[in-house]
């Protein structure tokens, strides 16, 4: 069984991938060994009472021989911007793995992000490979496709939107999901983004009937399972986000 | 061996429930205490106290349900929990099999519903009943029991009148006279008192201009809490002969020896579990090694100190 | 030009008390003012609310009077004040040279003192009385006015009957319920009413086992409060038709918003002045910047936007 | 007049005086061209709400041409750790300078300082050099007597008292104090340190009749004199340490 471990994690590099979003690593040998794809951590930016509690931030990936953990994180807040700030060599306490991540069957997966739900994304796409992977990300502009860079090595295919048009087609994933779904073959849909997008390609993967996951957000105090701050409603029960999930198959989730 | 390990030194008897230490875990914060097993060794906290139980499952608040603020947060999760017959069921058993005694929080809608709910908690496995005031009495307008010194009186004799367990009372913060109601519980025959439960507090979001909230408003807790916390332990210390639990923002030991000489007996540890699952076991060490520094025998010397003579 | 820079959006009128931005200064925590003068432009200043004046002069409290807490600090400053008479003579000219209104804050031991001061201070210079009704009422065993709405709606009274001055009441959150004492308040003939005060609380010097304030227990102010103060002026701006002053923990534009989507037409920096100075005067700019970004044409469009519809 | 100012002074050194004393250089023009001896500074160390005040640290040094001010101090609790944290480049926003010094009329004075209260006078016995000035200072052991090094220069004569008598005469100050004041002929006493230090050496003085400076510490919220945390009983008036002090004449202090 999976043991969850607090650490002092040491900070060994940090990477700007854009404006506001970094790539932070950290030597975290017991979390990244044990890590799967769709796991998260829990990120203790400050020793003060203020910021107070932990932050739940994807891993984005591990190298267990090297004991690295990557997360990627966008610059949003008082804990994140106290993270950027953070040099090598500092000590962050993490707490880690957590939750669980995806199931890891599919035979012809399609991974569909945006945002910072690209992250896991990343992880999940390494442990598929060298199996033929695709990815369908979606951002507001070009500027946002940062993403390209890393999902290059790991994806078979890339397929793009953009809200403006400025790469790929235009429009919200939705505008190439269809598309694909009836070409592509896929037995499993991955989705980690923004709430109306999950929704949407839920919807759009049952009309062609492919199986979907999905791997929710909410505001997590504990991260354990202790606090109920998370918790949605299932099908005949109620899950945790943090423990039952993030990771979830769409037909699970009755109501988030 | 916890005996060894502690030297007795930190052992406290709350109105009959034995504890090796004096820290307890604050109701909410810790699930079932099962859940921080991979962080500490449940069997040397000296109590656990269980997420509030109701008579029925709840489903708890919709929206968010949590946000930090300065030095805390705010929840409104609302007492979601699998109801009474859930927890006996299935967590009491896997409780059992830890040698740690269990305090259950209850909740409910009507004296009478608490009262049920404590006759059903009268089985082997619970060490004390912790009765969670702070929830709306739907006889009288949904007002808190807590906020009336006549409704806590009515939820704690019925308690009282229901089990055999040490009954801990506790007490809501949102009054104008905490010793008042300190004193209505004591009169209606609580065992013990435990102070505070959360502030009540809001946050906005400006950008969409709602509250954070589902639930709109939500309970304030952590260290920014701790103060008034403290203050009000002091007061009712002064008023009870029942021995109190602080707790409030304890993030260490030096925040629960301010507990102590304040008059409690025992303390709980809450919020600070999220920021560190280890702390209701790690916090003895330096409680320890605050009773070496000062020279005192155990923790019994040191409570209470603080009041006035 | 004060007129030109803010474009007349964020100006507010109190009860009859005009002022250019909507933002005072929390009274205690700014000194009469011209302590700050270094640092900020006071004619760009809503208004000056002045420590805390009593007829008498008074030497405050004993002891340490203050030490941060979480998020917060507390203090017992205790009222230490050189006199409504010193007042007059020597402070009020020097703030009469500035061009900004000056609300004096009031305290009193019993009604009619409150009601002496008000005629003393009904002179030109002073724009507004901000009754502080956090004190003790000594016909009443020293339960504090702000804790009792008969006693509260007396001093009320007593102001009014003495004043032509626009009369705000400032109300103390260490009550049951908020909106019971600010109902009292508006029938006893309040213009407008500004909250929070502190919160009770205390903390403990575990080396010297003693309270560390000389007075044992002091006010709790600062961001650790700010849910607290947000919460009660949610409620009261419900119940209530007076404008409200919102205060509690704010440190910058953006805490100000939450009070003012709360219900607040008004706001006050109290423990940030000691943080940043300049904050009173700069805190309009990102206030103007929210207007700006979400498309509102002025403060007052914004009051109240987060109360249940 | 003096204008009180606010900066985001640029941090440009530290160093190690002891194992929890530090001395801290800032590049803080505005200050350092005005700061007077016995003036102190408040310093925020944390742009969070949690340390939330600022702190106040004595003026130990300035260097006007160089906009250098300098600051000596404990690391004692959260604050003062994280300024302990900072490093070469940080900018932290300093006020000041703040209250009002040492009267500097003294033609033969003699410095008596212990623990932290000998930071401001490293600035005073330099103001007062070319002109011979005399120190005495008590200390627990020889560790705390890092001092010296920093008087060596400053000072004609360091007159020296430990607790356990590993440097200098045994006891505290007044072990020699009585002593110096007979044979000295000091016109000024200007004394800085723990509260019974003070009460002792105003008590010598007043007996040998010599005037004494004192410079006294209480808890500051604002440091501007607008909160009150600070005042005391003065002659027939309140005094507030933060703005009449921190440095007083022994007999306008009637309570502190
Ligand atoms: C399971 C999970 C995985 C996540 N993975 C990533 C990731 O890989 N990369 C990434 O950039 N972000 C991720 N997030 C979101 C990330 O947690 C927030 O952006 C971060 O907490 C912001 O903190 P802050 O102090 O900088 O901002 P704040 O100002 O505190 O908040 C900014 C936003 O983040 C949300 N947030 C803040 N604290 C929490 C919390 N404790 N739980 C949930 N939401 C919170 C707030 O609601 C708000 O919308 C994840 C969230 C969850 C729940
Ligand atoms: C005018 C003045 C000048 C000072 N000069 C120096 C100096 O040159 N070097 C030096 O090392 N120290 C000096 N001090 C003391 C210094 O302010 C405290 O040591 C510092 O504030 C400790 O902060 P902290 O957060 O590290 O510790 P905390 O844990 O906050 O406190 C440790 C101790 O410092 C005291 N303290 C904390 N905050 C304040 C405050 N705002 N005002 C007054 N006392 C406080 C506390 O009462 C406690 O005794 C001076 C104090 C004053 C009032
Ligand atoms: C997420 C959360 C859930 C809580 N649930 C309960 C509860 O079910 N019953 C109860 O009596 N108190 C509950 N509380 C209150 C705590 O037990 C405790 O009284 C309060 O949080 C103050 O302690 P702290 O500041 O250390 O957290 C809850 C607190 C939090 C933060
Ligand atoms: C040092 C200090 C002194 C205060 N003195 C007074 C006072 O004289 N009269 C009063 O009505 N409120 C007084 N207050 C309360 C403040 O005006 C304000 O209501 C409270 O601090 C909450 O606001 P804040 O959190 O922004 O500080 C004082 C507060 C502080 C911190
Ligand atoms: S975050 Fe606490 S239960 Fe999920
Ligand atoms: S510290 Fe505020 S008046 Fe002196």
């Amino acid at each position: 069984m999976l043991t969850k471990v607090i650490v002092d994690a040491k900070v060994i590099g940090q990477k700007m991938l854009s404006q506001d979003v970094r790539q932070i690593d950290f030597l975290a040998p017991e979390i990244a060994r044990q890590a799967l794809p769709g796991q998260f951590v829990n990120v203790q930016t400050s020793t003060h009472t203020a910021p107070l509690l932990r932050r739940p931030l994807g891993v984005a990936n591990v190298d267990p021989e090297k004991g690295v953990l990557t997360l990627i994180y966008r610059i949003i807040g008082e804990a994140t911007h106290i993270l950027a700030d953070a040099c090598t060599g500092d000590r962050i306490s993490i707490i880690g793995p957590l939750g669980h991540g995806f199931d890891l069957q599919a035979k012809k997966p399609l991974l569909i992000g945006g945002g910072l739900g690209l992250a896991p994304l990343v992880y999940l796409a390494k442990n598929f490979c060298p199996n033929p992977v695709e990815i369908l990300m979606g951002g507001r502009t070009k500027k946002e496709l940062f993403w390209m860079d890393i999902f290059e090595d790991l994806c078979e295919a890339i397929h793009i939107t953009t809200d403006d048009g400025s790469l790929g087609a235009e429009g919200t994933v939705l505008a190439l999901l269809p598309e694909l779904l009836q070409k592509g073959g896929y037995d499993c849909i991955y989705v980690c983004g923004p709430e109306p997008m999950m929704k949407a390609v839920v919807e759009v993967a049952a009309k062609f009937e492919v199986p979907c996951q999905i791997s929710l957000e909410k505001y997590m105090a504990c991260g354990l399972g202790a606090c109920l701050s998370c918790s949605c409603g299932g099908v005949h029960k109620r899950l945790k986000v943090c423990t039952d999930g993030p990771v979830f198959w769409a037909q699970e989730v009755k109501e988030w | 061996m916890v005996k060894a390990l502690y030297d007795n030194r930190l052992a406290v008897d709350i109105a009959g429930l034995k504890m090796k230490t004096p820290v307890t875990t604050a109701s909410g914060t810790f699930g079932f205490g099962l859940e921080f097993q991979d962080f500490l060794d449940l069997e040397k906290v000296g109590a656990v106290t269980v997420k509030g139980t109701t008579l029925e499952p709840r489903a708890g608040n919709k929206g968010q349900r949590a946000v930090e603020t300065p030095s805390g947060m705010l929840n409104c999760v609302g007492l979601e929990n699998p109801g009474s017959d859930y927890f006996i069921e299935h967590t009491l058993p896997e409780l059992k099999k830890i040698d740690v005694p269990v305090i259950v929080n209850i909740a409910g809608s009507t004296p009478e519903e608490y009262g049920e709910l404590a006759k059903k908690l009268d089985i082997e496995g619970v060490h004390a009943i912790e009765i969670n005031i702070s929830c709306p009495n739907v006889k009288h307008g949904g007002i808190a029991f807590g906020t009336c010194p006549e409704s806590a009186a009515e939820v704690v004799r019925a308690v009282k009148a229901n089990t055999g367990k040490p009954v801990i009372t506790k007490l809501s913060p949102n009054v104008t006279d905490i010793v008042e109601m300190a004193l209505a519980a004591q009169e209606a025959g609580t065992d013990a008192l435990s102070l505070i439960n959360t502030l009540i507090g809001m946050k906005i979001d400006i950008d969409r201009r709602k509250p954070v909230l589902g639930n709109v408003m939500g309970g304030l807790s952590g260290p920014a809490v701790r103060p008034v916390a403290v203050r009000m332990v002091y007061q009712v210390a002064q008023k009870v002969n029942v021995p109190i639990i602080g707790m409030g923002g304890i993030m260490n030991a030096e925040d629960a020896i301010e507990f102590f000489l304040a008059g409690a007996s025992a303390v709980a540890v809450g919020t600070a579990n999220f920021c560190d699952p280890r702390l209701a076991e790690t916090i003895c060490q330096g409680m320890l090694s605050y009773l070496d520094r000062h020279e005192f025998k155990n923790i019994q010397e040191i409570i209470g100190l603080a009041l006035p003579k």
